[in-house]
């Protein structure tokens, strides 16, 4: 009896970002042996995020291991593990850091399935510390998902969550696909009560999920008056505007498009016609982004519902600032509320 | 000395190349001896050995010839021939065991189909009907790799996963003499070295990177003087010396099998003909550069020194010749027949399971063909 | 008298697409001596397309020359020729040939001029043969341009006539930020009529110029229902897409973008306000790209003139499919009148 | 040995790095004595030459630790310290002449001050106020690179520019142990010695890159015997003697300043404290380890031997301290006046002309800024 009521209760806990990867990592490699970790400074440092904090006692240097400083000599030799059988996860120390590896991503990693029609899958997992808004110096804070986004071949994500970061990182392991797995930098050290048993349960059975989140948008926030439509590090942002235009009286509903590739094109769309407004936030420059071509689908498929155009809150299309110029270029509360203004309003 | 500063240093005599390229049948066929910096001789391969060899150099040869005139009627959209190299060719795949790897390039075709794939299938690329043309898990070959350098680090990692799961596997990656000045190959010598993975590094350097020739491309005493610089060995070996090969690479490919780590070869050979069809060898070497390595000529130097070893009959040289003949038959049948593509194979693949996105795509293009069909 | 009537004279002469950037390349090597050539083959050879022809020859080995085979080499050495007086040309043999060179072109090229407050300029011009429709075998046809329109700091052109090669070149070399110089090979070898020594005379003055190209849209041909937006290997596409259209009564405006960065909004977004209809062509993949960029910008700015959502015809989002696949791929003439069909027209 | 393929071999004798790293003055002050591999003595600095070095290497201690205490005091961001490698950052910026280039990483603050540009200015992109704080012109000294290897390129174009332009300059340019794993350091040395041009690569061996222990990073015999993989010359220097640096490191700028060609140049030293203040060393080094080192510091054992020779009284030891300390004074006024930064630097150094898109987008943060400021 006493058993059964402690399994009853929910089991949550207070668990970071940061530690949630952690913990999928983990677990992830507990289940399927084949899954090795490498990249700089992930042994017994634990990364420069701490994420991999352990993996290099609990699993043996086998298993998660630092390499030499070079991350076309990580992805490329990533590329080769996952041919003979192996489930790599590497690590990109920072965003601007993975460009050495651009070749290896874009020729290889992208196109070895298409190339040899299935037969070489490569199941590897790139994770990529990414943007800003942490106070970085230069080449530590950039938005990099358009190059990986307009890549095909290449499943693309960025969770905003905590749960999502466990549950997404295990899902990305899984996937027989090559995943670029973003991690908004600035929400590694954010918090959520979540339960972590009943995330694991989901990765027990072995058989694919049905319902996976990687391919699938979430409605973070309803609202009837507009669609903020965000991932990764804004989305904290968009719902904090939301909740400062529900002061103003004004209902802001919240996506949390979290898998840019695949693209989940009906929960944005069905959204949008709800609202018949529209604003696509993003960290990154404007210019050939996400945020482009999320407004380009929404405007293709959403014309007639629409009130106004679908405007975009973006980074500037300039090199990220150094630290004490960051909060201009960042997507903000009040800008999202201009451009929410600006979705010319009858009354 | 007093200080302990750098401590690392260690004898290096081991891994600088011997003085002279390895050589054990000169161009007159005649028998040489060669031993490594270390003072170890090389062995000749047995006659055996050789005569198998001959007969994969000999098809080789053959099938270079044919890519050539298929490219000449239009059935082959370009070739990269290796003609003059067929050697390296040969002894990179016969060096190997069946649970060893081989990771080629655009020019290897003849080292893929050494190893026992079918031409047609590997000459799918050129051909241009797909990227690739045989499954590369069916004799462990990789797919020929065009952006230069990159196989080499899918070699160290296929070799790194073979160490991690207790497989016993050694990899074999071919590059050209150009490819060693990409910051690929540097990352690949060192992650091989730094991991002590079974991985031969074998450079064809044929003098040539398209137009540009090797002093333009490194002016390191020999490009095998590169291994010391991430502590493996170097080896320099006479690239139309299929005897020499067979030693040198079988001793580096036994060496990272018994645990020896990677081993660098630099294989000096010539690219007999342009570097494509498309190029125009003309504008950057004369021709008299080209006759001086006719007489090196690999397949005729070790027809040579066979028939001396009384190694052949006439009908011996006559079914070698024959068996040639028969797969470049095959290969001329296999590019005449009218290439079969599937619009739909562009969608198939990219992800496991198609994306709604390429779902919409593949629906549209399959109206439009539809429609098309259907005189609209 | 007969002078006068000669030099009045229209001096036109049939050129190629190719024969005008070497034209321009001489020209430009001629009238500054600070202008050098280099990449892999681009010397005795005059590169695989022939494009730096001549080039060693009459200016010497020291002006146009072969490198080692390494991208990231040539664009590391030319940012640094470039910070000691020299303008460097580069050529990329080809698109994906370009992206070992990612992390030099991203995290210097276009970066250090902001970095140093202006102080490091660079003055280089990456030249990239792009794009596909050529029978390439695999990494021969990538589309790479959205990479790097998306990367503040580089100006980025793609022209599609064979005029403009020449103008848009000098202007490149002649601009003080680094250019990446899109090449669309499928045009190599298109010819027209120009006249040489008039485009050539725009650069005698030295004085920076007015009308220059770089920046600037135009307006390949006139019409009034609907505005087909294109740039490089796309132009003459949608041309000839006009012009099938023209048959059928319907009358179609075609824009050569010519200029990615900076882009020409007045240009366009008046097209579009005069036909209140558009399709953006273009060959790369459609997302996140180009295409995208100019659908957004288009309904930001024409909302209210659109009587149809702005649709794009682009590549598909697959790797760059093999030679006898290609033509399935690429955006057609067929193809671009169906999207315009698309654009529901009341009649 | 009959053959005549593979002329290129040439002796390299030259090319190695001499037996043990050089070294001229030991851990006790001690002279010692050193050559090359070809037998060539390295010559000890005048003592007047040692004097000026020193007391660089005061200051330059000086503002290392300073730094640390901005940082502590929170009016640093981030402070990668070079305690302890200081002799090589002094060496790097005092071996060569006005007309010459330095290219410094993020670590080689003291080196970037060593040849004259102000310490406030060198932490600008420490401070956060913008990547870069000094006019890279004025003293021929380069952004302080981050991305490892990248700017090892841009040397080579320095000097390759500067021989076609028949100009007297040599470039020196500064990495540390992990940044040879990268493709661009092998990119660059190759450029640099196929085009001949005048730049002396000299890479701080500090033991570790981050948490990753030279071990992991390269099993070669040292990192200067990657050298003769480019055909240039390579010696090991110990990183912590000022002497042995300032002649070896002045022998490869002379050599390249004739016409010689490129140098690399690998000194021993190690990095006494953090990555920087972010990061925890105790995860990967024992303090044993750390301690090692003390009795190898630079700062003392030049000390150590100009007071033998003489070169010091009472007063100078005084003078070179206070001058020391006027450069931290001034370095901590000005990191403690407020930065200065403004919202429109964002736009205007894109381009040598904004863009309209940029002019746009100026314009919006133009209008967003003064709502705020008027309370709006
Ligand atoms: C990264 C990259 N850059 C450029 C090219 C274009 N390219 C194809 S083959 C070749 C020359 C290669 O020379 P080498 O490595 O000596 O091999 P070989 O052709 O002589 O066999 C070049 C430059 C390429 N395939 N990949
Ligand atoms: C291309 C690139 N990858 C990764 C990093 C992150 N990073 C900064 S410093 C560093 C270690 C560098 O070690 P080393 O070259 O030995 O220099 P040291 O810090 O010891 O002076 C790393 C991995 C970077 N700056 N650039
Ligand atoms: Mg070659
Ligand atoms: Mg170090």
């Amino acid at each position: 009896m006493t058993a059964v009521t402690e399994t009853a209760a929910p089991a949550t806990t207070t668990l970071t970002f940061a530690k949630a990867l952690t913990a999928a990592l983990g677990d992830a490699m507990e289940a399927d042996k084949s899954v090795v970790m490498f990249g700089e400074d992930v042994g017994p440092l634990g990364g420069v995020f701490r994420i991999t904090d352990g993996l290099t006692k609990r699993f043996g240097e086998e298993r998660c291991f630092d390499t030499p400083l070079a991350e076309a000599g990580i992805m490329g030799m990533a590329v080769g593990m996952a041919m003979n059988g192996m489930r790599p996860v590497v690590e990109m120390q920072f965003d601007a850091f993975a460009y050495p590896a651009f070749e290896q991503v874009v020729s290889h990693v992208a196109k070895m399935a298409n190339r040899t029609k299935g037969q070489v899958r490569l199941p590897m997992v790139i994770r990529i510390p990414y943007a800003g808004g942490i106070g970085g110096v230069e080449h530590h804070c950039d938005s990099s998902e358009s190059y990986y986004v307009h890549t095909p071949g290449l499943t693309v994500v960025a969770p905003s969550t905590v749960a999502d970061a466990y549950t997404m990182l295990r899902e990305a392991i899984e996937l027989n696909d090559p995943v670029v797995f973003l991690e908004p930098k600035k929400l590694y050290w954010s918090k959520e009560q979540v339960d972590l048993e009943a995330l694991r349960a989901k990765f027990d059975g072995g058989e694919p999920d049905d319902d996976a989140s990687i391919g699938r948008a979430v409605i973070a926030r309803e609202g009837t008056d507009a669609t903020l439509i965000a991932y990764g590090p804004s989305v904290p942002t968009a719902i904090a505007a939301a909740e400062a235009a529900a002061e103003e009286g004004r209902s802001l509903q919240v996506i949390d498009i979290r898998s840019i590739v695949p693209f989940d094109d009906e929960t944005v769309t069905n959204a949008v016609r709800k609202t018949g407004r529209a604003v696509v936030i993003a960290e990154a420059s404007g210019f050939a982004s996400v945020a482009s071509e999320i407004v380009a689908r929404v405007q293709e498929r959403c014309f007639h519902s629409l009130a106004a155009p679908v405007l975009r809150v973006t980074g500037f299309d300039i090199p990220y600032p150094a630290p004490k110029l960051e909060h201009w270029h960042l997507p903000s509360v009040d800008r999202i509320l201009d451009a929410v203004d600006d979705l010319q309003w009858e009354d | 000395m007093s200080n302990d500063i750098g401590e690392k240093t260690r004898a290096e005599a081991f891994m600088l190349p011997a003085e002279h390229p390895i050589q054990l049948i000169d161009e007159n066929g005649a028998v040489q001896s060669a031993a490594n910096s270390s003072g170890e001789p090389y062995t000749m391969p047995d006659d055996q050995e050789l005569l198998a060899a001959y007969e994969k150099l000999v098809a080789g040869r053959r099938v270079n010839d044919q890519a050539g005139a298929l490219v000449r009627q239009g059935k082959l959209a370009v070739y990269p021939s290796s003609h003059g190299q067929e050697a390296c060719q040969v002894a990179a795949a016969v060096v190997l065991s069946k649970q060893d790897w081989l990771f080629p390039t655009y020019r290897d075709t003849v080292a893929v189909m050494s190893r026992g794939v079918n031409p047609v299938e590997v000459l799918t690329l050129l051909r241009g009907t797909w990227h690739a043309g045989y499954n590369p898990y069916e004799f462990n070959v990789a797919t020929q790799a065009t952006p230069l350098a990159t196989q080499l680090l899918h070699a160290v990692g296929v070799a790194h996963a073979a160490k991690l799961k207790g497989e016993d596997t050694v990899v074999l990656a071919m590059c050209g003499d150009g490819a060693t000045s990409e910051g690929d190959f540097h990352e690949a010598l060192n992650f091989a070295a730094v991991f002590h993975v079974p991985v031969v590094f074998f450079v064809q350097n044929n003098e040539y990177a398209i137009s540009v020739p090797l002093k333009n491309q490194s002016v390191a005493p020999s490009l095998a003087h590169k291994a010391v610089g991430y502590g493996m060995p170097g080896e320099r070996v006479d690239g139309n010396d299929l005897a020499a090969l067979l030693s040198v690479l079988g001793h580096a490919v036994d060496r990272a099998r018994a645990g020896g780590g990677p081993f660098l070869v630099e294989a000096h050979t010539y690219r007999m003909q342009a570097h494509t069809n498309a190029d125009d060898a003309t504008r950057y070497r004369t021709d008299e550069e080209v006759q001086k390595w006719v007489s090196r000529d690999p397949v005729s130097r070790m027809q040579t020194y066979l028939s001396a070893r009384n190694m052949f009959d006439d009908d011996a040289v006559a079914a070698i010749a024959a068996s040639a003949e028969d797969i470049a038959s095959a290969l001329r049948d296999g590019m005449n027949s009218e290439p079969e593509v599937d619009p739909e194979d562009l969608f198939r693949y990219v992800y496991s399971k198609p994306t709604p996105q390429l779902q919409e795509q593949a629906a549209m293009l399959r109206e439009e063909i539809s429609r098309e069909n259907s005189g609209a």
